[in-house]
């Protein structure tokens, strides 16, 4: 491959879309599919095929407003259709050319405002499981840049100059990682694409994985040829079947087109990826645990140092980053690192993907550059809470992180932002609380997600977390005192302090954020054994036990 | 007008206990109930542990006599191995239960008794400890002091530790004795032997001055068992179950312990933690029977060392019959603390003592094993099931405070009709309700395996069982 | 290759110290007298830096570093004891003390066990946290041994001996977080087990009274991992 | 806490062992009593406990609800509350029974081999779903482990007690 | 002689054994296999069982105690065969927020199970899944697999009638 043959290929697809006047582009992605959006585009290209118009109708991957799905997207109008039947096929087909379907106006409003796609820049406009595609928007041109045009630091250079930090919640600048394993001598160096997606909900690595998995091979074909790897592996949830499904057709595919293999790209370079399973592990998210599990173990993790980068999959230079992360790669190989740091703020740069859920108008998945307010995307690209209801918080960062009170939603997204208000930038699930959510109840829901995620190595992940459930379980049935809520915050400190792995070490923030946000909540059930939101049953006759 | 009396905590007994008495019209008691209070459930929470681990748990039934369970439950583990222990292991655990029954016997006599017997069950209440007898009576309350360390000593040299020592384990016991420790011993002897001596006399020369309580002090026929080896004699680790009847007939010897089963049945009542065990022939309450040092003098054909043997029969001549005042149980004890004193004389001074062989070891034989011994205060049951691999599937604990139960259900009330009567209750009265109890020195920490201890409490009730006044002396 | 620049020079608690450039900061402190306490660590066994009680402060380091696990270097500033530090350990030893049920007085390993002595060096005379009281078997099917899961401090030290010194692998961890239990193949009772040598290792470095002989009960529970260092040097030694 | 002069002590539920253990300083508990009144314990016959006590020794674990009240009511006249003994500091043995919990005690106990079966409920306390530690319960000041501490743990405990001083036993006394 | 002890027969003549030989043929019968496998079996069979573990074990020469304990570490696989019918409801965050903790007791009420339980009959299987993903849909039931969003409380409960009144 080289880059005639690649601007060919590019170049006859778009030969192909000409022979159309449209394209009616159905999403694929699992939330759409599983609303039969397959037999929907099935309904419309026979629709289409019977009234003569010529009109493709396309698989595509997600297009991110999924609660209004299943999702339309017709061109060139570039009109979106929402909550679409097999029954409305007639009538979007009937409509191509001239006034949209106005019963199907998603309302999606200002939802893409302000949106920038860089790592979803092609959903919506690609078939996933269409390789050529992905290349006639510009794919592998990266790839074929880097192995033609570049040296190995040269590459690292770029990703460093770009600002790149690693997506998947740590925020480590994924240039100097990168560096890191490039010089460690080694005979034998992997990359591990972490889709391990963590945040229970957040969907970001799943959409990406299901709507463009080319992106994150060929990000991963960067990487290995920037720091000297021939072999990389995928490590994807087995609750992803879809994402599954589709990476295994893309790997197939980035081979036959000689993406991957030896001599990629006629070149000395020889890299494969092979695919693992998770098997229902979060602490598997954690670098030194994916390596375990990956070599068919318990995903137990150990301590670091030593570094993946030194010694991780077989005790060999390993270089881990996540989707997301390996999906921005391809962007900035082709249009330079200094492209990619013009977004963002000083120390974030870029663009980052949220799946925006919870008590919100407009949920789905969301792109927006570094910087951009909280208010910005929870009330204008997600319309703000619905039912008239108050917002009250919004969490993100998952079990790792916090919730932000109102007081915070002006605050300006990044890494360090988030941080210094008590949460984190986790791998992007951003959920909206309104005044319907005790967040007593929110922190023990994360910390009982926690107690059952830990692996059991350390006992102040094991244990602490444990007690700190009980604890918090304790204030929700208004049995609780001040000395429980102190010893429920030294808890906090030394499980913080002392566990193994991130896990346990990030466990006690969602309380830590709530206490310092919500406090007053605590107190009502100590003190006043009342729940402000109304959905602890405290008993009433709970004895104070302690003086 | 009808009332309740309730004496909570009773106090200088070992447990938690309390006592409720019921006064009609006329101020005359009408009931009388003890009531343990509390319940621990070794019974239940012992299952699945392993059976050898047993000894060292049921110790903890209780801190005052640990070394009978320790024996008793080291016996059940025993029969499970279905092994015959050395002889010297079996007698050092007989050292150490005898030694046990002096410390136990002491509290219960100087510690626990003597400020009544010193005193008079009418002296002032805060006048009525150990702390004012070491004070008031110097040499009395160093004799108490003195025969309880005397007996602790010889437990902490033997086992290593006074009171939950390990030291006795299935198949024998852990560490052999040595001829320092044993010399020690020896040398503590003399000693203790007089002390016991002077107590008797004061003792029996004060007799007299309670003969209105020993009318009382649960005075009536009750069958009595107790262990004795094959002649017939006073036994506290080994030997055969005897009972008698009040008129000192045998109505059963030669009981083989391990079938208690057959021959002793447990009763609840509502009032109480602690079971009522009876002798299954006569039924329940009909088998009410005593154990402890009264049923064990009682029994016997007497003991087997010289100055004890004198004592006895000096205490068995005050009567043809058996001696039914519970009152005697404190004379009993002190003859009982001379005979183990000369007893573990003669068993330390066979050579055989200090052999280094002192533990037989198997696996599982039986699956289910009956130990028994002599506990200060009567006859102690330990019976366990076990699987093939060792844990407890069931175990059962007949504790020698609770065969005591009725008996002392009756004495309270037969002692509280005596004295307790009329508007003003003195102090006086309701201390010697206690002291009925005391004299039977239940252990109520052990009586409810189950276990309760003893504080106890009055509660004056009226006929319909309301609580009218509820009685804490102080 | 001359020894020279093997050797680094650090400061623990203030005072100077020299260690070789292989040794842990661990292996350095015990070499010079500063006790640090341990779990899981066992002269002779593989280092798993779980049980967190000899974490110390590394000036410089943004986190607290277990000891056991962290390479001395040049420069080092290891503070082993401070209010805070003591204050952790004592915490991470409530926990352990609250998530099982260690009756102490009544164990087979009363007097001899690592988790009580534990208990007296940090002065944790009770337990803060609430005990959990969870139901856990006991195996006593293997003809010596037993197992008692109430006991079990989960440090791996059965596993790794069994893996790295016996070779059988017969012990494992399954399950996970709080529900994580020591195993024995495929959590078969011990006593049917097909890879067991009965060699009896895995009761010696038991630090607690989980893993013990049967015979070993009352109060003569003694355990012996002296051993271990010189096996594994014995084995080391023999390979090719 | 200088003139620590009134000393009560109570057992909760236990094995009576720490008591036994308090008797065990033999003579050190004469010496030792001219410098402060035993004003409540199981051995001597006050039946309230008095308004005001300077150090009680508290054995046992709290599993009834008379056990309950009385810690209570304990802590509320006591200026030093001293837990001695596991049974007081963990639960011990008196919690062995919280890992399966009381309601299969009762039944075992008083349903099972006996005559007239029933659950005995006049005049006794109810027992505690869960056997706690008395510090679970109240605050306590001192903590003194052991099964039972020694003698010579409790003289120095009291001893310094008396002299004035908060006993420390870190690194002295363990549990068991 | 071979250096190792043979791989053990296959335990049954039951065609899904080859898709089990398959995968770990495909990894060389690689030690790192084993989730691998262990995911085939868990796909054939619905569950693995001891012969199932043993098996896998001794073909990759894993030893039992770790075997077991990959398969009791990941929740995703299952020691007990799964009933006719599967209810999973996914109680990720957003689907808390939205009262997936509603749909969970709902679900316990109408079988008579726990989560992790299957009903006496063998009809149905409850369980719980922390994310599948649709999160902007939440809150989220698979039955069967199948995906189904927004769900609420009756609707939930009319399925799991459809499946228990058959």
């Amino acid at each position: 491959m080289n880059t005639e043959e690649l601007q060919q290929i590019a170049a006859g697809g778009q030969e192909e879309r000409d022979k159309f006047d449209y394209e009616v582009n159905v999403c694929m992605g699992t939330s759409c599919l599983s609303q039969h959006s397959d037999r929907i585009r099935d309904a419309i290209a026979k629709e289409a095929e019977a009234c003569g118009k010529k009109c493709q109708v396309r698989r595509t991957g997600c297009m991110g407003p999924c609660a209004a799905g299943p999702m339309i997207l017709v061109e060139p109008a570039g009109k979106l259709y929402g909550h679409v039947r097999e029954g409305d096929a007639k009538d979007i087909v009937e409509a191509l050319g001239g006034e949209p379907v106005a019963r199907l106006d998603p309302e999606l409003g200002s939802y893409f405002e302000g949106q920038n796609f860089v790592v979803l820049e092609n959903v919506g406009h690609i078939d996933p499981e269409k390789i050529d595609e992905y290349i006639a928007r510009g794919g592998y041109q990266a790839l074929l840049k880097a192995l033609t045009e570049m040296n190995p630091a040269s590459v690292i250079e770029q990703i460093s100059k770009s600002g790149l930090r690693g997506r998947g919640g740590g925020g480590y600048p994924t240039g100097l990682k990168w560096d890191t394993v490039a010089k460690v001598k080694g005979a034998q160096k992997y990359v591990i694409c972490n889709g391990d997606e963590g945040d229970p909900g957040a969907f970001m690595d799943r959409s990406v994985l299901e709507s463009d998995p080319q992106r994150v091979i060929e990000g991963m074909a960067i990487a290995a040829y920037a720091i000297g790897a021939s072999k990389g592996y995928i490590y994807v949830r087995a609750e992803y079947p879809l994402a599954v499904q589709r990476l295994t057709m893309a790997l197939r595919e980035a081979r036959r087109r000689g993406f991957l293999g030896n001599s990629i790209c006629e070149t000395q370079f020889n890299f494969d990826i092979d695919i693992r399973l998770g098997a229902g592990a979060f602490v598997c998210g954690e670098e030194t645990a994916l390596i375990a599990s990956i070599e068919g173990k318990r995903g137990t993790p150990r301590p670091r140092p030593p570094y993946p980068a030194v010694s991780g999959l077989w005790a060999d230079p390993t270089l881990i980053n996540n989707v997301e992360t390996f999906a921005n790669v391809p962007p900035i190989i082709r249009h330079g690192g200094e492209w990619f740091s013009s977004m963002g703020t000083a120390r974030s740069k870029g663009t980052k993907v949220f799946a925006l859920t919870g008590k919100i108008q407009r949920t789905g998945l969301v792109e927006v550059p570094m910087g951009m307010t909280l208010r910005q995307i929870i009330f204008g690209i997600g319309g703000g809470v619905p039912d008239g209801r108050k917002f009250k918080a919004v969490q993100t960062g998952g079990p790792s992180g916090g919730c932000m009170p109102e007081e915070h939603l002006d605050l300006s997204i990044s890494y360090d932002a988030l941080i210094s208000a008590g949460s984190m930038m986790g791998s992007g699930g951003m959920i909206v609380m309104d005044d319907t959510s005790c967040m007593v109840s929110v922190a023990r829901f994360f910390m009982e997600f926690c107690m059952t995620e830990s692996c059991g190595k350390c006992v102040p992940c094991r244990a602490g977390t444990v007690q700190m459930f009980e604890l918090l379980t304790k204030i929700t049935k208004g049995e609780a005192t001040h000395r429980d809520l102190d010893r429920l915050t030294e808890l906090c400190e030394v499980v913080g302090a002392t566990s193994l792995c991130g896990l346990g070490q990030t466990a006690p923030n969602p309380v830590l954020s709530t206490l310092r946000y919500f406090k007053h909540e605590y107190l009502a059930h100590i003190d006043e054994k009342r729940c402000p939101a109304g959905v602890c049953e405290l008993s009433p006759a709970a004895v104070e036990v302690h003086a | 007008m009808p009332r309740t009396i309730v004496i909570d905590p009773v106090t200088r007994l070992e447990g938690h206990g309390k006592i409720t008495l019921q006064l009609d019209e006329a101020g005359i008691v009408q009931d009388a109930t003890f009531h343990v209070t509390q319940l621990r459930g070794f019974e239940k929470f012992c299952e699945g542990r392993p059976f050898y681990e047993m000894p060292n748990i049921t110790a903890r039934i209780c801190g005052i006599c640990p070394v009978s369970h320790l024996v008793a439950s080291s016996k059940a583990c025993d029969a499970i191995l279905a092994v015959k222990i050395p002889p010297v292991a079996a007698n050092l655990r007989r050292i150490m239960n005898l030694a046990q029954l002096i410390q136990s016997h002491a509290l219960s006599f100087f510690y626990l008794s003597s400020p009544d017997l010193l005193l008079g069950m009418d002296a002032p209440p805060e006048e009525r400890s150990i702390l004012h007898i070491a004070h008031s009576h110097p040499s009395i309350g160093a004799d108490g002091i003195g025969l309880r360390q005397f007996g602790q000593r010889i437990i902490e040299m033997l086992a290593g530790k006074r009171i939950h020592p390990g030291w006795s384990v299935p198949g024998g016991v852990n560490e052999p004795l040595s001829a320092e420790k044993r010399d020690q011993i020896l040398g503590m002897i003399p000693a203790a032997k007089d002390a016991i001596q002077r107590t008797l006399g004061w003792f029996k020369s004060s007799i007299e001055k309670f003969s209105a309580e020993i009318e009382v002090f649960a005075n009536f026929p009750t069958l009595f068992m107790g262990l004795v080896d094959e002649r017939g004699l006073a036994e506290y680790y080994d030997g055969a179950l005897r009972f008698i009847d009040s008129e000192g007939n045998i109505i059963a010897g030669e009981l083989n312990p391990a079938h208690y089963a057959e021959f002793i049945g447990e009763a609840v009542e509502p009032y109480t933690y602690m079971k009522f065990p009876y002798y299954k022939p006569l039924g329940y309450p009909g088998g009410t029977y005593r154990v402890g040092p009264l049923a064990r003098l009682n029994l016997a054909d007497r003991c087997d060392t010289p100055l004890a043997d004198v004592e006895w029969r000096e205490f068995r001549a005050m009567s043809a019959k058996p001696l039914l005042s519970s009152f005697h149980y404190h004379y009993a004890r002190l003859i009982e603390m001379l005979h183990a004193t000369e007893k573990i004389e003669s068993l330390l001074a066979d050579k055989a003592i200090l052999d280094k062989h002192v533990r037989a070891t198997a696996s599982v034989n039986n699956l289910e094993g009956v130990g028994v011994a002599e506990a200060p205060r009567g006859t102690l049951i330990h019976h366990y099931k076990v699987d093939e691999n060792g844990l407890i599937t069931w175990a059962n604990l007949v504790i020698a405070t609770g065969h005591n139960n009725a008996a002392m259900n009756r004495g309270i009330l037969q002692t509280a009709r005596h004295y307790v009567q009329g508007e003003h209750i003195a102090e006086g009265m309701l201390n010697r309700v206690e002291a009925v109890v005391r004299t039977f020195d239940p252990c109520l920490s052990c009586s409810t395996h189950a276990m309760g201890r003893m504080p106890l409490a009055i509660e004056l009730r009226a006929p319909d069982g309301s609580l009218v006044r509820e009685i804490r002396r102080g | 290759m001359s020894a020279e620049p093997n050797v680094r020079t650090l400061t623990i608690n203030g005072e100077e110290i020299s260690a070789r450039s292989d040794q842990s900061i661990l292996e350095a402190a015990r070499e010079h007298n500063v006790e640090i306490p341990t779990l899981c660590h066992l002269e002779g066994l593989s280092e798993v830096g779980a049980c967190r009680l000899c974490l110390v402060e590394v000036k410089g380091a943004r986190r607290l570093l277990p000891a056991c696990v962290t390479q001395v270097a040049e420069g080092m500033e290891v503070t082993t004891h401070s209010p805070k530090i003591d204050r952790y350990r004592t915490m991470i030893l409530e926990m352990y003390f609250a998530e099982r049920n260690h009756v102490c007085s009544v164990c087979v390993a009363n007097g001899n066990c690592e988790l009580q002595d534990l208990s007296l060096k940090l002065g944790m005379t009770h337990v803060e946290i609430p005990y959990q009281y969870p139901q856990l078997p006991v195996d006593a099917s293997h003809p010596r041994f037993t197992v008692d899961h109430n006991r079990c401090v989960l440090c791996t030290r059965c596993v790794r001996v069994c893996s790295e010194i016996e070779g059988a692998n017969t012990w494992g961890v399954m399950g996970r977080g709080a529900q994580s239990l020591v195993i024995t193949d495929l959590k078969q009772p011990w006593g049917d087990s097909e890879t067991c040598t009965s060699c009896g290792k895995c009761v010696q470095v038991c630090p607690t009274g989980a893993l013990f002989e049967k015979t070993s009960v009352g109060n003569k529970t003694r355990k012996h991992p002296e051993f271990l260092p010189y096996l594994r040097i014995m084995r080391e030694g023999e390979q090719p | 806490m200088s003139d620590l002069k009134t000393l009560a002590t109570v057992w909760l539920d236990g094995c009576s062992g720490c008591h036994m253990s308090l008797l065990d300083m033999d003579e050190r508990l004469v010496e030792l009593s001219s410098q402060f009144t035993l004003v409540y314990s199981p051995l001597v016959d006050r039946k309230t406990f008095p308004d005001r006590v300077d150090v009680t020794l508290v054995e046992g674990a709290v599993a009834s609800e008379d056990d309950l009240k009385k810690i209570r009511k304990i802590r509320e006249h006591t200026r030093v509350l001293v837990s001695l003994g596991d049974c007081a500091l963990t639960g011990n043995v008196s919690a062995m029974r919280n890992m399966c919990g009381v309601q299969p005690v009762m039944l075992r106990v008083y349903e099972q081999n006996v005559v007239q079966p029933q659950v005995p409920t006049v005049g006794v306390p109810a027992l505690l779903n869960r056997v706690r530690p008395v510090h679970e319960v109240v605050p306590v000041d001192v903590f003194v482990p052991g099964c039972p501490p020694s003698a010579d743990t409790i003289y120095q405990v009291l001893s310094e007690l008396l002299a004035g001083k908060v006993p420390t036993l870190e690194g002295v006394a363990h549990f068991g | 002689m071979p250096l190792y002890a043979e791989r053990p027969p296959l335990p049954s003549d039951d065609k899904r054994w080859r898709i089990v030989n398959g995968t770990m043929r495909k990894h060389g019968f690689s030690r790192n296999a084993l989730i691998e496998t262990l995911h085939t079996v868990q796909s054939s069979f619905g569950f693995l069982d001891e012969p199932a573990i043993k098996f896998v074990a001794q073909s990759l020469r894993v030893p039992l105690s770790q075997a077991y304990g990959v398969v009791t570490f990941y929740h995703f696989f299952s020691l007990k065969p799964p009933g006719k019918h599967t209810c999973t409801i996914c109680t990720g965050t957003a689907c808390y927020i939205k009262g997936s903790e509603k749909l969970v007791v709902e679900a316990e009420k109408q079988l008579h199970v726990r989560v992790g339980e299957t009903t006496a009959d063998g009809e149905v299987s409850l369980g719980t899944v922390r994310c599948v993903g649709d999160c902007g849909r939440a809150p989220v039931v698979l039955f069967d697999g199948e995906l189904s969003a927004q769900m609420k409380a009756p609707q939930l409960a009319q399925q799991l009638e459809r499946w228990t009144m058959q």
